[in-house]
């Protein structure tokens, strides 16, 4: 049966004027939307065939390609939009389950948009992060609730001698922390969800910065071990390549129990997607569907993961934090609380924005809630059962800027995850065809044609750019309220004020509507 | 400083943006659009890119240290560039004889046939501070760097 | 230290180059019997052999002769004496003596004396309108004669390199040209019948007349000026030039009754010196390593006296450099068809296979020669980009099992080339070459 | 020739800044030329906005924004002053024979600051030179952190002279008193940390040396060449005048030179 | 109340003054000095903190009351009355002055808690019991504000100049060995008699210049550990960060002063591997609790005063020391009026506190 044609989604506009039949486009594209016509000498396009990744109008020399959305109308209708009739008349095609990548696109409040931040005005002089300190210096790691030092040393209690901190020495000892030189980490993604050089480039960058990155479930690829110091090894409900040696090669495991774009659900690495690399790493056979089920079938309750954390523990020799990564589910405070009381030394918790290579659509635009919300209603359970500092709040999913992320410090996190915009600082132009493996820009694939447009040096270059230029944004932002050490503002919700929200929201965020006064 | 160009074959997206841009450089009017619409005989690149499934790489002169095509020119156009240490051929003394071509072992040196026969090769963009290709490479896999 | 060069073409200047590169004090002298030659009032004191042919047929002019411009002397600080022959080498005094009896004293000498065409035995060879063809004075005392009288036919005796180079610029002059060849075809040394007869279909085309398998026994003239010669059966051919190019060979007189040793060339060891020390050869006149045949022999081509020249350059003068052997190899174009040969084009014995396709309609063909699954020799007729990368794998005898097929394949480049090899080539990331 | 005028004393005991400045200014109207204040304590403001060539001898430790805005006038302290002296000035002098506190020379445009003690933080913070106006702070002891920030123009020399008779913290243990000058010095390092920082003109000379660290990012240490020497010799001579201190002797130590890298330390901070 | 939830600013005058010996003296100093510094104030609150005052009942905790109303005070007495014996109560003496315009009813307690109440809470000291009384007092009963609540000392506070509250209270009658004096310049509360500094709690008294931009994050730190703030004030914060630290963690002022105002990441980097040890765990432990924004400060118990400046430097603090007497204040001007001559003045480092212990004990 012949399939009906369904409007496309882009239009590319090529301007005859501007094209020299270079070519460039028709070898670029993995999804031959261009072609090349030797007869004529021209270069045609078919708009069908794109994505809307904007790889060719970005490579362009003459600059004479335009990636358009299609104006192309359905009759307007508020609940019937375009997207919701063509994802009926795919499914009436198919019978398939709709897929997608990257995170949550649907228009729910974005809260960090409802927040604003404080400034000094007169009675507290803002700090200038260019000449003055400015610390954003951040430990995760269980903390103790009290230091212990040993009394005075005798010679302190000479006449004159006035005793410091240095005259004592140290009995608490600490439990291993992860020392970041800015409160951003690099959030999970898994070698074969991301090329080898994608990859590269995060470890690379985590490194350089002085933070770290996340190997998602995907193992741990034998050229990043040297990264090891800058790694958080994740553990998941496939446990791929999950060994000791690679529990060793972390500076931290993470157990990931959920995801933000798709609470609930397990994932799925298609078997042609498994070369020989991705076996190796992963420890499962060329060919084979990498399948990782929904929840970790030895936990089954919380009893069971405080089991696995002190597996991890053990096994590490408890020489590196072990932290758990969840989704914000409605119930996230009480069970943070609980991964808190289990012995997590960090809790990761990934928003309903947070990103994929490939979710159900219908999961992953209808689960879970805001990180806004979680982390606030997280952090304030901790605070209430006196337990805050056991262990590090990570806040993921939908970070999308410097304010985000102060905002999502001062509301309570220790630092963020992110995913979404490391991958946009690579190249990546959010066109949600992950999971098809045909990533122009080189990072969602593993077609050795494509990992190669993905320079790793470029590819680290701008990741830590970025990462420095928002740290340079936080600084100034912290410098403006006067603060000049990030631990300052970490859970610091005076500093917040919302705009435009509900007093339920404002109650849940623990903030103060703008306006008010301290 | 004698700069060198290095061809980085795991970068190379094949992009051949550099075969465009070399072409514009080595163009009468280096107008992009001009360049390859309005202008005859059309220029040609002096670099030229290689593929074989998924691997390509970038090619143009090395400029050798111990370059054969030096040895090979009968007519002594092909010469050192003191400063760059780039090897260019003086384009005025080439007849055309193709000794360069014979022993040149990248075959980075080809027939410019159009008008009077000359060895057209790269020549480093003279006058850029940095090659044309090695700036436009979208991935970095062309990069010059000072001889090591 | 005082070098003496004998010798001011290819191998003499390359060892100019050579030795003030380590030595930027020592006193170099240079001699030649070339004369000096002005064009416009402005002396010209070298200039490229191979140019003659197409000075002669006006495809330069004179002052794009020179090899290396007039201040090349005078920046190395050269003392260049033109018009000079040296007549004899005073071993034991270490000493040059130049004809008028000058004497050179020498610390280092370097003979590149050349090569000197092969005349042979030829009735009527001192008619006028004979000529050979391998120097400057050649190619304007040829032209002269043309003009003075009204030349409109020729005969070249040897259908070579130089010989059709010659027939090339003849007919650049219209002048109907006749080659006799003792082979069965045009340039025998280095093509094989497929190339030869490419090139003969062209010379045909454009009106030359080619007689193989022939030479010319008599040259008929009157007022001692050729007017036509007699070929061995009999035929007899009018023309009132006659280009004699049956090859060369090395110029040795000077070393004659002198131990230095010596076989069709000066003998040299692998720092290009002869058996006698601080006496070096290089060039044509010389007998050094040929690469694939293994054994010492002359190969008059030019990029091989320039990196002999150059290795007896630098070993004069201290920097101890092995000459690694060179082969046959040229590139020529004919009628307008550019040709490349390269090695061991007509293999004859065990061993060798060989790779081609032809294309007698367009003139295209390519060879390729292995030996035990490495390239040893290559022809192109039309199509010869790229012919370089064949010229490396053969000089670096590069085991071609691997991609074999790939060879004679249009898209043949160096990323048909194993990774390894190819790596150092294209990153340039060890300099092995 | 110049009048001969008669010293003028006030008695500022109890007297509020309002009051004591008011008699100041009634005074230099009059055409008073010297001023003597006795028991000042704290009162602030000071020689503000003072211009003309007065000269004020001051008894007892001014408050603070001494001679702020002044514009010619030379003060002269006998004793500790506080916090901002110098704020904004745009010529004259203040000789001060204790130490100062914090931001002496704020945003100071041109005149002279000569301390014979101690400075506190962020001495001449946004220092800069205009046109003509050159101003010049010397510090006799030494100065904590943040010297010269945002530095844009003018001159800032550190003697630390009573270093070595005090090699201590700030802590409360008594301190013999060192001749001269009668008071403590505040501190044994010889200038704090972040110095220089965003500083983008002028120069600094400090008597010893400065470790790396203690360096704003956007500066650099030279030795001193002649130029330097010339420049350095010019003002020290003044000051070691005002101090009856041996200019040879002062000299006798190598300084070294803080400079900025570049006038635009940020040019490349955004991103357009 | 309203007032209570507008976080406290100030920009202030402070000095404290302290005879290491225990020798007490009279206030009349005090309010000289601090009416020297009166630029820094606005007539919107004034204050001193006392300690040595009431030798005759140094056993007692003494509550300094304010009430604003009548039933406000039935209310605290009867809820005092439930948990402790009253040793003393009495009217605080105070002289009536035409530049006080409003007073509430001042009132004090000399206190100690019923052992069948203490005992109740098994797990906390009597110390515990009474901040717990002091913050039930101050958040549960409208119009009651508990001014202080230690041994031997008091808070003597109120909405004025502090020369003329100090002179209101008639502190020239009294005699204290630490005698601390604020004068306040609010910038957005009215002021109101408990808003004033200091502030005390126990035997702590904190008076504060500056604002603390970490005020957020202190308060929920010390909400951690069981600290209700309920001021909204930047002095309660530093108040109850002494007393988690020192009172309760047992740490040293100095360690304590390490924490409020901790060495950069820089300077800790350059320290010796030892001494690096203990001051990464203090910040990556105790966080929190780093006092971030301008201030100075004086917080005295009843062995020790101590000055101490925020770790950039962005608040004045100078001291003085004269024989025993200790001077710390924010101008040199205010030490001087009152010690023309001392041994020596200087100005503390950033960060660096300035400790004066009673002889013979260690704070």
């Amino acid at each position: 049966m012949a399939k009906r044609p369904t409007p496309t989604e882009f239009i590319i506009e090529r301007d005859e004027g501007k094209c020299i039949a270079c070519q460039v486009c028709v070898r670029m594209c993995s999804n031959d939307a261009h072609s090349y016509d030797p007869e004529t000498d021209t270069v045609t396009s078919d708009s069908t065939k794109c994505v809307g990744c904007h790889f060719c109008e970005t490579i362009c020399p003459t600059g004479a390609i335009i990636i358009k959305r299609n104006p192309s109308e359905f009759k307007l209708n508020a609940n019937w939009s375009a997207q919701v009739i063509r994802n009926i008349t795919k499914q009436a095609e198919t019978s398939g389950v709709l897929l997608t990548g990257m995170g949550c696109d649907k228009p729910y409040p974005v809260y960090w948009d409802h927040i604003v931040l404080n400034a000094s005005q007169v009675t507290n002089p803002s700090i200038d992060p260019l000449r003055e300190p400015m610390e954003l210096r951040t430990y995760i790691g269980r903390k103790p609730d009290r230091i212990e030092l040993t009394a005075h040393s005798p010679q302190s209690t000479e006449k004159n001698k006035i005793p410091s901190a240095m005259d004592y020495r140290l009995l608490t000892k600490l439990s291993p922390q992860l020392k970041l030189e800015t409160p951003i980490l690099f959030s999970a993604m898994s070698y074969g969800s991301i090329s080898l050089n994608a990859c590269i480039s995060l470890a690379r960058a985590a490194k350089e910065i002085g933070t770290f990155y996340n190997t998602g479930e995907g193992g741990l690829h034998k050229d990043l071990y040297e990264y090891g110091a800058h790694t958080i090894v994740q553990v998941a409900s496939g446990r791929f390549g999950v060994h000791r040696e690679y529990l060793e090669a972390g500076a931290a495991i993470e157990i990931k129990i959920g995801q933000g774009a798709k609470p609930g659900i397990g994932g799925h690495l298609p078997g042609e997607k498994v070369s020989e690399e991705i076996s190796q790493t992963r420890m499962i056979p060329v060919g084979t569907d990498a399948l990782s089920p929904a929840p970790h079938h030895d936990i089954y309750s919380i009893e069971d993961l405080k089991q696995l954390i002190f597996a991890l523990k053990e096994a590490t020799r408890y020489s590196k934090p072990v932290g758990v990564k969840i989704s914000a589910v409605h119930n996230v405070a009480p069970i943070a609380s609980g991964i808190v009381r289990a012995g997590a030394d960090f809790v990761a918790i990934d928003g309903l924005r947070g990103g994929t290579g490939a979710a159900p659509t219908v999961i992953r635009d209808n689960v879970g809630i805001p990180i806004e919300l979680a982390i606030a209603a997280v952090d304030n359970r901790l605070r209430e059962e006196g337990i805050r500092n056991q262990a590090s709040l990570i806040a993921a999913g939908g970070i999308r800027s410097s304010s985000d992320v102060i905002k999502a410090i001062a509301l309570g996190a220790d630092a963020v995850y992110i995913g979404t915009a490391a991958l946009v600082a690579m190249g990546c132009n959010l066109c949600q065809r992950c999971y098809t493996g045909k990533c122009n820009w080189g990072i969602a694939t593993q077609d050795p044609y494509l990992t190669k447009r993905l320079n790793p040096d470029i590819g680290t270059r701008r990741l830590v750019n970025l990462l420095r230029a928002w740290s340079l944004e936080i600084k100034e932002m912290l410098g403006g309220m006067g603060i000049n050490a990030i631990e300052s503002l970490r859970g610091n919700r005076e500093q917040l004020r919302g705009v435009g929200l509900s007093d339920t929201d404002l109650k849940l965020l623990g903030i103060k509507p703008a306006g008010e006064a301290w | 400083m004698v700069k060198r160009i290095y061809i980085r074959e795991e970068y190379c997206m094949g992009c051949r943006l550099c075969e465009v841009h070399c072409l514009v450089q080595h163009s009468k009017t280096k107008n992009i659009i001009k360049a390859y619409k309005g202008e005859y005989p059309k220029p040609i690149p002096r670099i030229i890119v290689e593929e074989k499934g998924y691997v390509s790489f970038a090619l143009q002169c090395r400029h050798c240290e111990d370059a054969p095509c030096l040895e090979a020119c009968i007519t002594g156009a092909m010469y050192r560039d003191k400063k760059t240490g780039a090897v260019l051929c003086d384009e005025d003394k080439c007849i055309g004889c193709w000794m360069c071509i014979m022993v040149c072992p990248f075959g980075v040196i080809s027939r410019n046939i159009e008008g009077k026969k000359i060895a057209s090769k790269c020549d480093l963009c003279v006058g850029e501070e940095v090659p044309v290709c090695v700036k436009n490479c979208p991935n970095e896999a062309i990069v010059c760097e000072e001889e090591k | 230290m005082r070098y003496v060069l004998i010798g001011n073409s290819a191998g003499g200047i390359a060892a100019i180059e050579a030795i003030r590169e380590c030595d930027k004090k020592g006193e170099i002298t240079v001699i030649s019997d070339e004369p000096r030659i002005f064009v416009r009032g402005k002396p010209h004191i070298n200039y490229s052999r191979p140019l003659i042919s197409y000075l002669l047929g006006e495809k330069v002019t004179l002052d794009k002769m020179p090899y290396r411009g007039e201040d090349f002397y005078k920046d190395n600080r050269v003392e260049l004496i033109l018009n000079r022959k040296a007549t004899k080498l005073n071993l034991k005094k270490k000493e040059v003596v130049l004809a008028g009896d000058r004497k050179l004293p020498f610390d280092k000498l370097l003979i590149a004396a050349g090569g000197m065409p092969v005349i042979p035995e030829i009735k009527g060879l001192n008619s006028g309108g004979v000529f050979t063809f391998t120097r400057l004075a050649d190619a304007r005392n040829i032209k002269n004669y043309i003009r003075t009288n009204k030349v409109k036919e020729a005969v070249v005796v040897g259908g070579g390199l130089i010989g059709l180079k010659a027939t090339e610029a003849l007919m650049e002059l219209k002048i109907k040209v006749v080659i006799v060849e003792l082979a069965d075809r045009v340039l025998s040394a280095t093509f094989d019948k497929k190339a030869s007869s490419i090139i003969e279909n062209a010379l045909g085309r454009k009106g030359c007349e080619l007689i193989t398998n022939n030479t010319v026994v008599e040259i008929k003239g009157k007022n001692k000026r050729a007017e036509g010669v007699i070929l061995k059966d009999g035929k007899k051919i009018s023309a009132s030039l006659v280009i004699v190019a049956v090859g060369v060979r090395p110029n040795i007189e000077l070393v004659k009754n002198t131990p230095i040793k010596t076989n069709k060339g000066i003998l040299v060891d692998a720092f290009l010196q002869t058996n006698i020390k601080d006496i070096y050869a290089a060039g044509d006149c010389c007998e050094a390593e040929d690469l694939l045949l293994e054994m010492k022999r002359p190969i008059a081509i030019w990029p091989a006296a320039v990196r002999q020249g150059k290795i007896a350059g630098f070993n004069m003068a201290g920097a101890r450099k092995e000459y690694p052997g060179s082969f046959a190899m040229n590139s020529v174009e004919l009628c307008g068809i550019p040709t490349i040969s390269v090695g061991e084009t007509y293999p004859e014995g065990k061993g060798y296979q060989v790779l081609e396709c032809f294309d007698q309609k367009n003139s295209v063909y390519k060879k390729i020669v292995l030996k035990n699954n490495k390239v040893v020799g290559a022809i192109f007729v039309s199509d010869i980009e790229r012919a370089g990368i064949y010229t490396g794998l053969i000089k670096d005898k590069v085991d071609a099992a691997s991609f074999k097929e790939h060879l004679l394949k249009e898209d043949f480049g160096l990323i048909s080339l194993p990774k390894e090899y190819r790596k150092h080539l294209v990153a340039g990331e060890v300099a092995v070459i | 020739m110049k009048k001969e005028s008669k010293v003028f004393r006030i008695n500022a005991r109890g007297l509020y800044y309002k009051e004591l400045n008011e008699k100041v200014h009634q005074a230099v109207n009059s055409g008073t030329e010297e001023l003597v204040l006795d028991n000042v304590n704290g009162q602030r403001y000071i020689g503000d906005g003072l211009a003309g060539d007065v000269k004020i001898t001051i008894n007892g430790v001014p408050g603070n924004d001494l001679a702020v805005f002044m514009d010619g006038p030379t003060i002269v302290v006998n004793s500790n002053a506080q916090d901002g002296i110098g704020n904004t000035m745009n010529a004259g002098k203040i000789v001060v024979h204790g130490d100062v506190g914090d931001i002496a020379g704020h945003s100071m445009r041109g005149g002279k600051i000569y301390i014979r003690g101690s400075a506190g933080y962020r001495t001449g913070i946004h220092m800069k030179s205009y046109k003509d106006l050159y101003p010049v702070i010397i510090i006799g002891g030494t100065v904590r952190d943040f010297l010269g920030e945002y530095m844009a123009g003018g001159l800032i020399v550190v003697l630390g002279l009573n270093r070595e008779r005090s090699q201590r913290s700030t802590v409360h243990s008594p301190q013999k008193k060192i001749k001269g000058y009668g008071l403590p010095t505040m501190d044994y390092r010889l200038v704090g940390n972040y110095c220089g920082t965003g500083m983008h003109g002028g120069t600094m000379y400090i008597r010893g040396d400065i470790e790396d660290y203690q360096l704003g990012k956007e500066v650099k240490k030279f030795r001193l060449n002649d130029e330097d020497d010339k420049m350095l010799g010019k003002y020290l001579k003044e000051y070691c005048a005002c101090f009856s201190l041996d200019f040879k002797e002062v000299m006798d130590t190598d300084f070294v030179k803080l400079i900025p890298h570049t006038h635009r330390p940020y040019g490349r901070l955004y991103a357009y | 109340m309203d007032r209570f939830h507008e976080k406290d600013i100030s920009g202030c005058g402070i000095i404290g003054i302290m005879e290491q010996s225990g020798k007490r003296f009279s206030g009349r100093d005090i309010i000289t000095s601090i009416a020297s510094m009166r630029e820094r104030a606005n007539g919107l609150g004034g204050g001193f903190a006392a300690y040595g005052i009431y030798p005759e009942f140094k056993r007692d905790w003494c509550f300094h009351m304010m009430f604003e109303n009548k039933s406000a005070m039935v209310q605290t007495e009867e809820y005092i009355r439930d948990n402790y014996k009253i040793v003393k109560d009495e009217i605080i003496p105070t002289k009536e002055d035409k530049s006080i315009k409003y007073r509430p009813l001042l009132w004090r307690y000399f206190l100690q808690p019923k052992e069948e109440k203490k005992k109740l809470h098994y797990d906390i000291t009597e110390e515990d019991f009474v901040a717990k009384t002091v913050i039930e007092i101050n958040t549960r009963i409208s119009g009651a504000f508990v001014a202080s609540s230690g041994k031997n000392m008091g808070v003597f506070k109120g909405v004025g100049y502090p020369e003329d509250i100090g002179r209101f209270y008639r502190l020239e009658e009294y005699e204290a060995y630490i005698w601390t004096a604020h004068g306040r310049f609010p910038t957005n509360t009215v002021g109101w008699w408990g808003g004033a500094h200091p502030f005390g709690l126990l035997d702590w008294s904190v008076i504060h210049n500056g604002e603390i931009s970490s005020y957020g994050i202190n308060k929920r730190f010390l909400l951690n550990y069981g600290y209700v703030c309920a001021f909204f004030t930047d002095t309660e914060v530093i108040t109850y960060l002494f007393d988690l630290l020192v009172r309760k963690h047992k740490l040293s002022f100095e360690v304590a002063a390490d924490i409020l105002t901790a060495p950069f990441w820089d300077d800790i980097e350059r320290q010796s591997e030892e001494k690096r040890e203990i001051s990464q765990a203090l910040r990556i432990i105790y966080g929190s609790a780093l006092v971030n924004g301008p201030f100075s400060v004086i917080v005295a118990n009843t062995n020790t005063m101590v000055g101490l400046n925020d770790r950039i430097k962005l608040r004045p603090l100078v001291a003085a020391t004269s024989g025993n007497k200790l001077y710390i204040a924010s101008e040199e001007s205010a030490i001087r009026e009152v010690c023309p001559t001392p041994d020596e003045v200087w100005m503390p480092k950033a960060g660096e506190p300035v400790i004066g212990r009673l002889k013979g004990k260690n704070g």
